[in-house]
């Protein structure tokens, strides 16, 4: 097992293209996302319901280096300032797929 | 004006799941459409209307009086969002206003299609070519809306908009967004394949049509009730411009439709158009390009307020002064 | 009794689905419905059940009949988790018991389809409004339930059940849980836009209709299926009850049929509805207000064991009852 | 080669809407079908295809002629993974070699249904149970793979190929993967329930049919045009195969329908289906049996160069094919 | 980039309202909900299919400061104890739109 | 509240049956699965676009005990390294229903 960070976003998915467009450029290409899910953000009640409007809020998650996260950060946070939504980093280890 | 008029509008089982799913919330009822479900009913309802009226524009043709019907409803699309700017500039800050404004200088689909069950069940004829003009009435309201931005909110707070409009996210926004596209597509595709295309969808297109329009509606109803608590913090403004601004804009659709002589039943629709406003299209594409905005004012005020009082009052209203301003015209 | 009444009950599709979808588990097809699918089915079945009754009850009018068929309705949805939870106490705690006496005084929409159909393969005549009969099942056996609880749930581990009923909850879950909210709803608003609205509504709720039955019974299979190795864990007792208990119930459901005189084809209905048990509306009563009982039992005695029994050997057999109980009526 | 038979093919609305899904990718809409919809769609498609050709099949009977196509299907689907895996190995590794080669020795549901519709514009009679073809070229093209990776994977990097082909695994794989077991399962309860099953479930199985259709081609014109992306990768040699074995396993069928004198509109669904290539069933086994091959390689050049092939020129050219071939029989 | 804390929490969506409510008390008003995930929990195999019961499970994530997790779980603990259901707390960074 | 694991898996859900079996083998039977993910993988662009294919990715999150780490993950490598997928572990504290 090898340390390693989870990145987590969450932001509306019409906003997404952007955020996956900034982890790309940072070097992320591997990541997760999740549709449809249901969101209470700082906009009030419901920032995001979603379904008749055709907004609907997205969680992604990338599993990166430690190396990574800084330059990351500094890329992804500009397109969350301009469009809102969250970001948070943690901690984990990476199983690999070869015993290390 | 005629009270069984606004009975016969209610009383139809798409509208009255509508306030089923109102009903529901209120009580505090668990009952949900879970997501994707909404999705596909709205994909499907887009899917349905541009495709059937693009086959009956492929019937019609695209005589004298579609192309003037167009035009005249890109003519509202544009003027409303402008008019209404400078009134909701009273009160919210610039980048509000736009969206809102561009909200309603776009469409609703559901109202359309509820008001042309009204004409159905009243027997008053009407044009099917009138979807063209619906399609074409999203993308110049959100082009306004952006250039109204551009215009008035310069060094607002957060005013990082000295920057040039970036026109390609904005063309791209207005004809691209996925609700628009496929409405368009749909249409286009219906223009294309006319009768024989009509045939093979029309079981789809047409029969399940009022199923889906009930089940979309029952969740609209669940929408729209959650978002009446939005509205209570946005105080009684934007409530009460969310219910003066659809009868204006209708009677200067009807002025103008009356101007370029509709038949009374493609004049009720055309006041329709005039006085919704979109909660598919616009939010989403105010979402991207104007971020500043609250998406809950201009999602809430469509929806929980404009949508309803169309529904309720609204569509027997334009009625009534139809009745009124064609008169003349009958006699 | 004749055998062949059971093949033609089998052999039509919805009901060859289900057996499709438990054999895919048998054999560990990895065949799957996704979630939120099978609600969106669920929800479907609910609204066109409800609705078509409604209409159905308008063509009728509340009559005597119809008032009778209901008052005997609520009497069994009543009597049923009464007595059964006495016999589920014998081996089981009060929480287990009252949860399945209550889903077992509950219907099962599913099971009354499928009898519907079974009738008219026969041709056997029944009335539309035994609709408002299943929709009337629901909430009084999850009040008897939450009323059990109180009374016998006293002193037992995690036995904080001292504090008096919430009834404000109680009520809530058995009038306003989603499914019977919708079922009810879509009934009135059949009852009141009758003819017309079934016009507007009929290729959704009813041309769809076996369609997406034959789409939710083989989900149905599918989770029928996996259920079995839950009841493994219950033990010999629990799928006794829950095979003995449906003939019982119909048998009493039938002899209070012949009382007031239904007709054979309302009698099975109105047998159906007895002896069938509730997977959709009591489950999610039950986890909320008895949180203590274990939903594996009574969700998987229901749909794993009373489900298809009621499909397999049920219905012809009430059927066949009928026709002993009824033969003095028509001779 | 009939040009006005090209546009008759693709003017009709389900293949429109797959090149407006395609158009909507390119010019970078944001446009899509959330899933788990295109699940349900495929689900649907697999059902209604499957009951169809089960009724028809219960119509005709298992006669000669119906057992001589069968088994000139899955010849085909033994033949052309074994002659392509060696072509495609040329270039491939043994892994990759062998799953594509399966992918085309299977078939394509969506293409095959798109020439019965070429069919009907051109009032070429045609049998239904074809199907019964169609559901029975999946498996033995999944077993093909498997035997040609466990004869010529040895020894390869990755190469712990050397234990024994898990029967049990395969077989599994082949005939019980959730979409053959829909497909095969709803062909035998078509067959079982015949005309009155027909009856039961015609207006959701063939009426909703080209509805779904539309919408499921719009979601793969959108996967399609994503997949094309991903063929830059592969380089050129696997879009000129993707390109190439169509027409050639076309004719190659073709020319057994002719030794079997298979009817021109049975000969043309034949040739469909030996010149298309799976992206619902084979993919999924080979994802499980074949870990060790590229899923972009088999998915993408089967749904984004010989799907939109074979709808575009093939099925035309097939029917170009077919008028020469067939010529000396008819005179 | 400021110290934060993840709070999980998987229960049945017929209990999720009583939790929202629970985290909205706590102070808690901004969190994401994902809906229909598929659970296998204590009370036996497939607690939870959902499907064709009307019963799903729920997964949801809210982020909130050090501080307020302690109380949070207060409210929390007796709800999850009434009706099942698991929660979970772990350590994240949040990235802030400014940096700091 | 009580130290705990998060295991978090991301694979095809073809895979899933295999991997649940590996967990339940490791003692494991409590956990969550989110079907219809959206992935981006190793294996090029869309490694799972999943809807028209029949494929589909699912992300798996189960929360177990600190010893039960070591074993689970012997189980699991095998299977990743033989179907794709990744796998990552975190710490967590469980919230016990009864406090502690
Ligand atoms: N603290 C939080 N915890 C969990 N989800 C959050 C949090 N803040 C925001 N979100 C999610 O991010 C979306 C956008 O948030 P916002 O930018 O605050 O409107 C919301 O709809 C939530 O789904
Ligand atoms: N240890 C765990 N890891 C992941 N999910 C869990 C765990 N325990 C419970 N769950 C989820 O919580 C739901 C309810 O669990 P329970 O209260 O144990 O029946 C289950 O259906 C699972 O989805
Ligand atoms: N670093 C990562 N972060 C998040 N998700 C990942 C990561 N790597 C792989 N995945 C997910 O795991 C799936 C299979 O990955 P792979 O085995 O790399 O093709 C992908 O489709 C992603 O959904
Ligand atoms: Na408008
Ligand atoms: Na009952
Ligand atoms: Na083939």
């Amino acid at each position: 097992m090898q340390p390693a960070k989870r990145l987590e976003m969450i932001a509306d998915s019409i906003e997404l293209q952007k955020l996956l467009a900034g982890l790309q450029k940072a070097g992320i290409s591997r990541y997760t996302v999740i549709h449809n899910v249901e969101g209470w953000g700082v906009r009030g009640i419901m920032a995001s319901t979603g379904d008749v409007t055709m907004l609907d809020t997205a969680y992604v998650i990338a599993f990166c280096t430690p190396e990574q996260v800084q330059s990351t950060v500094e890329i992804l946070r500009p397109i969350l300032k301009r469009f809102g939504g969250s970001c948070y980093v943690s901690d984990v280890m990476e199983v690999k797929s070869n015993p290390d | 004006m005629d009270f069984s008029l606004v009975l016969s509008n209610l009383l139809n089982p798409p509208v009255l799941f509508f306030f089923l799913g109102m009903l529901a919330v209120f009580v505090k009822s668990d009952l949900e459409i879970p997501p994707p479900i909404p999705k596909l009913f709205s994909l499907y309802l887009l899917l349905a209307i541009g495709f059937k009226g693009g086959v009956e524009l492929a019937n019609s043709g695209i005589t004298q009086p579609v192309i003037l019907t167009i035009l005249a409803a890109i003519g509202m699309s544009l003027l409303v969002p402008i008019y209404t700017f400078f009134i909701l500039r009273t009160r919210l800050d610039a980048y509000n206003s736009a969206a809102i404004a561009a909200t309603y200088g776009s469409i609703s689909a559901v109202t359309f299609i509820t008001a042309s069950s009204f004409l159905n069940a009243l027997e008053i004829p009407y044009d099917g070519y009138m979807v063209a003009a619906l399609a074409l009435m999203e993308s110049p309201a959100i082009i306004i809306g952006l250039i109204l931005v551009k215009l008035f909110a310069r060094g607002m707070e957060g005013g990082d908009r000295t920057e040039p409009i970036n026109w390609a996210d904005v063309l791209q926004e207005a004809f691209l967004n996925g609700s628009v596209f496929l409405l368009v597509g749909s249409l286009l595709i219906g223009y294309l394949t006319g009768e024989q295309g009509w045939h093979t969808l029309k079981p789809f297109v047409q029969d399940m049509f009022y199923g889906v329009l009930t089940f979309f509606l029952l969740d609209m109803g669940l929408v729209a009730a959650k978002r009446i608590q939005d509205l209570q913090k946005t105080g009684v403004f934007l409530i009460g411009f969310a219910l003066i601004a659809p009868p204006v804009n209708a009677t200067l659709g009807l002025l103008l439709a009356r101007a370029i002589a509709l038949s009374p039943g493609d004049a009720l629709l055309f006041a329709v158009l005039c006085a919704s406003a979109s909660y598919i299209a616009v939010p989403a594409a105010m979402r991207l390009t104007v971020p500043e905005a609250n998406p809950s004012l201009y999602i809430s005020s469509a929806l929980a307020v404009t949508f309803p009082f169309n529904i309720i009052v609204g569509i027997p209203l334009y009625q009534y002064e139809i009745a009124l301003l064609w008169q003349g015209n009958l006699s």
